[in-house]
């Protein structure tokens, strides 16, 4: 081992700068100890307080969330929420970002980020029963430059990302049910990971991550520490040449064959009531786990690290506690159960020591080779970390570009063409590609699986299920970020709502840029202020989330990019609702109001190549009416289908409702220019279909709410044909348009990306 | 009725298996670890899918080394049925108990869907309860699941009639030869399998299909298992 | 001591990624690449043992699990320290 | 002409299905076994270039696509007909 700097040395050479921490909080953490600290606890102070695990700088705006309702069992703060289903079952869920790393190494940074958020959620003593993911990409193709490196880049990144999730999720045996993935300039370079898990727990099988206990033993379980993803903040942050190339972090390889073992291991061993409480080693690895479940017992943790499993040689007890090896959890049980919990991991072949015990001075003491290698206390580590509130002030360009009308082209003479054009680009192609790459039935709960609105999964033993979905239109919110937070709610919640299910609660996933830049703060709150207005209004809780920050290229941000993921409940099978046609003849209803709302829209892209003016308006008063309007009426039993209008708007949904060989037959009156009716992007719309029969009775039920309701069409089979005002648009075999668009991204990325691009590592 | 659905580190459609099956009346499933060396106790043997093993070095390959596959083998031997779904499937190939092998898809993505299957012989203990030529809806949700062999042993399987399902009108989603689905050994009492019966249960799961299966198996209609 | 076991696939089985690896290589003007098979290599460490006996245990462990006679061949080297 | 590239896990990282499969050895009585890495052997038929120029290529592919330099190295081997 090549000798430490010294304390002093530390100082002198600032070296603090490269463990994460700025002059002023170094000098703060010499203060809070009254002294100068060494290279462990220097790391240990640079990466709690860094943004990933301090939300220094985002945590005033969570603060705004409305956090509570009558439903909500564990809001913020634990492993990830938990909201209340009645007759004692509750649902666990949260989402977490893996941006960076899969930048780097698209398969292990996404199967990774599917293995910790999968951790969090069985980390409460839920058994995780689907898994959500959000995805963005930089372009896959370019008219101009088809063979740019750029381009090559974003499809190995989106096939090698959708490969690792595919690769985790699959391998340890929960399905993948729903997601999105969004492409666009902005995130070439930076592409954005988002995993959400969802888990199912009887009430008193909760846990918590408390270190009680004095004298219990604190117990290290699952695979072997290696120098994996070493303090990946920090070195990202620096500038790379052939030094620092040799000093980077070792990729973080995921292993969910161990991981399944791991699973299993806990569930058993929470079974077992030998266990106190468990927190997996995520972020910051040892070092988070053991100084918050050590803090949030109210006590102190004593580990010895030679006793830490290692798989690589003489690691240091920086290396020990900054490691992030995956598949790794920390748990605390009781004193004189220890064979017990030893014998549950050998049952499951999961590798488990002692590594140290609970004591009462509220410190994190560390011993290596007999020596003391760091002692920190534990309140001048945690709550003591600066808060920053950063100024925030739009940019000339953002309030400039809202000003411009957002409708520039003129009325395009083909439409149908166009709109064969425009299904076949990535953002509005059929998702089927990625998807079927997803186990998305195993553990046969999956009712509704990816490919409709929101996914839905039966409870075992129970009459209930859960819809869920997790949305976020970037481009609504980088024009607006206020605008464009209150829609990612509302769309998200719209399509559980469509699915059947009652919207219960939020976790968010807050992808912005550098918030040291007054824009991009500005962003941050807005957006924050938006979601939290959707929240109260439809009456949604924020029960956890994730915030990545930084993410930028060659100091060019993401565009905003909030995303949120709802899950509702679901009291009966018969509820059950997807947005597809069920039977020809069935008569077709919109409801809502189509304005002429273009900005950011799907259509704008298309024609113009950008994005400008003002994002669709969303009333939340008449958003909560419609939402509670079409759950009234899936519970009576009036719709056969459902589907919220989203980018593309009415022409998009129309065809993303068609199956099989069920199309629509629409002649539809409005006075707005015959591209823009189509394609507008106005909020609150859904789009039914019913069998004649229920027709008046449901066109009743909405008229009593006040919500626009007209008859556009009726099912049809074999054709995609659309009339507007007397005069048809699009005439088509609705196969022939189904083809194109269901290959469309199959056809990229198999002619492109063949070969190794996303395989199983070294299979 | 006692069936064992056995378990290996990293199996993840056991628990699928075992509520589909114990949800016949009168048939008793139990889950049996990869380390138990005699399964004399049981009428009927599912391998289940899943990444037994994480399908490290290849698909069912370490899985298939372990005390439970002798003590399944010698099962087979006596005459016991075996049924091997998905990664069961592999684990057979991979003993021996079923020629040839299952590679990587053609197509070298996972897949996951329900095509159409077909039935291509209703002789066999596993499909006594279906008709010839009956084309159903069962779901694959695999990334190995190519199956090969070579030319001769082909012509066996197809002139014993050796052949069970097929991926149906004109699809192949994973390059198998002779779009080859499911088989059965030469004494016909073990069934390798790429669809997962045990996630076409119900209705709402997408198909009923797969119940006819596990009757078959279980001669839980044996009228018309005779009249067949 | 090292053994090293490189195992491909029979010349007779069509190796699908194989393919489209050659193909991916043509496509970015590798013209001369005229096939592509794509196999495995294990390296396994040994200890306590003599390279005679190391030869005899490989050999087994090729046979009983690392390669599938069915679709595989496979080579064998033995590296001393 | 055929080149044969050796792709092999960095020192440091993970090799999970090594693992693996090194723990089947050894609970098959091979006790001998202390560690196994797994790679890729990648065979490539080249025909129309000479053997320093199949060199440089070789090189080439490994670099845009046959490696993945943040996880893998590699050696290359050129065998002469
Ligand atoms: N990354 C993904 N993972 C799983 N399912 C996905 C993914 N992306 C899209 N899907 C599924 O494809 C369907 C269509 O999604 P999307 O194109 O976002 O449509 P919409 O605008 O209606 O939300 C949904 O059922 C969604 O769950
Ligand atoms: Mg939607």
């Amino acid at each position: 081992m090549p000798p430490e700097p010294t304390p002093e040395e530390i100082s002198t050479q600032q070296s603090y700068l490269s463990l994460g921490l700025s002059d002023s909080e170094y000098q703060l953490v010499c203060e809070l100890l009254g002294r100068k600290p060494n290279l462990t606890e220097t790391g240990i102070y640079g990466v709690m307080w860094s943004e990933h695990c301090s939300y220094k700088t985002s945590k005033m705006q969570l603060s705004r969330f409305p956090t509570e309702g009558p439903n909500v069992l564990q809001g913020p703060g634990e492993g990830a929420g938990v909201v209340d289903l009645g007759d004692g079952w509750a649902v666990v869920f949260k989402v977490e970002s893996h941006n960076h790393p899969s930048a780097i190494e698209p398969y292990q940074g996404a199967a990774t980020g599917v293995g910790g958020i999968l951790r969090d959620i069985y980390s409460m003593g839920a058994r995780p029963v689907a898994f959500l993911n959000s995805l963005r990409f930089g372009p896959l193709s370019d008219k101009k430059d088809p063979g740019s490196p750029n381009i090559k880049r974003n499809q190995y990144l989106f096939g090698g990302v959708v490969a690792g999730i595919a690769g985790y999720g699959n391998c340890i045996g929960v399905p993948t049910v729903a997601g999105e993935v969004g492409f666009d300039a902005c995130y070439s370079g930076n592409p954005l990971v988002n995993a959400m898990c969802v888990g199912v727990i009887r009430h008193e099988d909760l846990q918590h991550g408390r270190a009680e206990g004095i004298g219990n033993p604190v117990i290290y379980v699952g695979a072997a520490t290696g120098r994996d993803g070493i303090h990946g903040a920090t070195f990202a942050s620096e500038e790379l040449n052939e030094e620092s190339e040799a000093k980077r972090p070792s990729v973080q390889v995921g292993d969910p064959f161990m991981g399944k073992l791991v699973l299993e291991a806990c569930l058993e061993l929470f079974r077992s009531g030998a266990v106190i409480s468990v927190q997996d080693m995520g972020a910051a690895g040892l070092t988070c786990s053991s100084t918050e479940m050590a803090e949030k017992g109210g006590n102190g943790m004593e580990l010895d690290l030679d006793l830490v499993p290692q798989r690589a040689l003489e690691m240091s007890p920086y290396e020990i506690m900054l490691s992030e090896s995956q598949e790794r959890m920390l748990l605390v049980a009781k004193a004189g159960r220890e064979e017990e919990v030893f014998e549950i991991c050998r049952k499951w072949e999961v590798p488990a020591c002692t590594i140290g015990r609970v004591i009462p001075e509220t410190v994190l003491r560390l011993k290596h080779r007999g020596a003391l290698a760091a002692e920190l206390p534990l309140d001048r580590l945690l709550g003591s970390c600066p808060l920053y509130q950063r100024d925030a002030v739009p940019s000339e360009k953002q309030l400039s570009r809202q000003k411009k009308n957002a409708v520039t082209w003129d009325v395009p003479d083909d439409i149908g063409a166009l709109f064969k054009e425009m299904i076949v680009q990535p953002e509005l192609a059929s998702k089927r590609w990625v998807y079927r790459q997803y186990d998305s039935m195993v553990r046969t709960c999956t009712s509704v699986g990816p490919g409709s609105d929101a996914a839905v999964i039966r409870i075992e033993g129970t009459n209930k299920a859960l819809a869920m979905s997790i949305d976020g239109n970037s481009r609504y919110v980088e024009l607006d970020p206020q605008t464009g937070g209150r829609i990612a709610v509302a769309e998200a919640a719209r399509n559980v709502t469509c699915s059947g299910g009652q919207p219960l609660a939020l976790t968010n996933g807050l992808n912005f840029g550098n918030p040291e830049k007054p824009e991009i703060f500005w962003q941050l709150r807005e957006a924050v202020t938006g979601i939290c207005e959707a929240c109260q209004s439809l009456e949604l809780p924020v029960t956890g989330g994730n915030v990545s920050l930084y993410n930028e290229t060659e100091g060019e941000a993401v565009y905003p990019t909030p995303l949120i993921g709802v899950v509702g409940l679901v009291e009966h099978p018969e509820h059950e609702t997807t947005q597809h046609w069920k039977q020809a003849g069935d008569v077709i209803l919109l409801l809502g109001e189509t304005e002429e709302e273009l900005g950011a829209s799907a259509l704008q892209q298309f024609m113009t190549g950008s994005i400008f003016g003002m994002p669709p308006a969303l009333d939340l008063e008449k958003e909560k009416n419609l939402q509670e309007a079409v759950l009234e009426a899936i519970r009576q039993n009036l719709i056969a289908s459902a589907h919220d209008l989203s980018q593309g708007g009415l022409v998009m949904a129309l065809l993303t409702s068609c199956k099989g060989e069920l199309g629509v037959h629409v002649d539809w009156e409005s006075g707005i220019r015959d591209d823009l009716a189509l394609f507008s992007e106005s909020q609150s719309r859904i789009l039914l279909s019913t069998v004649p029969q229920n027709l008046l009775m449901l066109e009743k039920l909405m008229q009593s709410r006040k919500i626009p309701c007209e008859r556009v069409g009726v099912v049809m089979p074999g054709r995609f044909d659309i009339a507007l005002n007397g005069k048809f648009l699009i005439q088509e075999e609705l196969p022939e348009l189904q083809q194109l668009w269901e290959n469309a991204l199959e056809n990229i990325m198999n002619s492109e990306n063949q070969g190794f691009s996303g395989e199983k590592q070294a299979a | 009725m006692r069936c064992a659905v056995i378990v290996f580190p990293g199996s993840n459609c056991d628990s699928d298996l075992y509520k589909a099956v114990n949800s016949f009346e009168g048939v008793d499933a139990e889950y049996v670890w990869y380390t138990t060396e005699n399964l004399d106790a049981f009428d009927l043997i599912l391998l289940p899918g899943g990444f037994a093993y994480g399908d490290y070095l290849r698909a069912g390959a370490l899985a298939a080394r372990t005390p439970v596959l002798k003590a399944l083998i010698r099962a087979a031997e006596r005459g016991v049925r075996v049924i091997g779904i998905c990664n069961g499937f592999q684990v057979l190939t991979e003993c021996g108990l079923l020629p040839g092998a299952l590679q990587r898809n053609s197509g070298l993505h996972f897949i996951c869907d329900t095509p159409l299957i077909e039935v291509v012989q209703d002789q066999s203990s596993f499909t006594s309860r279906y008709q010839q030529g009956e084309l159903i809806r069962l779901p694959i949700a695999h990334g190995e699941g190519n199956y090969i062999c070579d030319e001769l042993t082909l012509r066996h399987l197809q002139a014993e009639n050796r052949i069970v399902f097929r991926y149906a009108s004109g699809s192949n989603p994973n390059g198998s030869v002779d779009k080859i689905a499911g088989i059965l050994n030469s004494k016909g009492n073990v069934l390798g399998m790429m669809p997962h019966p045990e996630r076409a249960m119900a209705d709402w799961m997408g198909s009923s299909d797969g119940r006819r299966l596990f009757e078959s198996a279980l001669n839980l209609f044996p009228e018309t298992a005779d009249a067949a | 001591m090292k053994g090293i076991i490189t195992v491909v696939l029979k010349q007779d089985i069509l190796d699908p990624q194989g393919r489209a690896v050659m193909n991916s290589l043509q496509g970015l003007g590798y013209d001369e690449v005229q096939g592509v098979r794509i196999g495995k290599s294990i390296e396994i460490e040994l200890n306590g043992i003599s390279p005679d006996e190391a030869d005899a245990r490989l050999r087994k462990m090729c046979e009983s699990i690392l390669v599938n006679p069915v679709i595989e061949d496979y080579h064998l080297e033995i590296i001393e320290d």
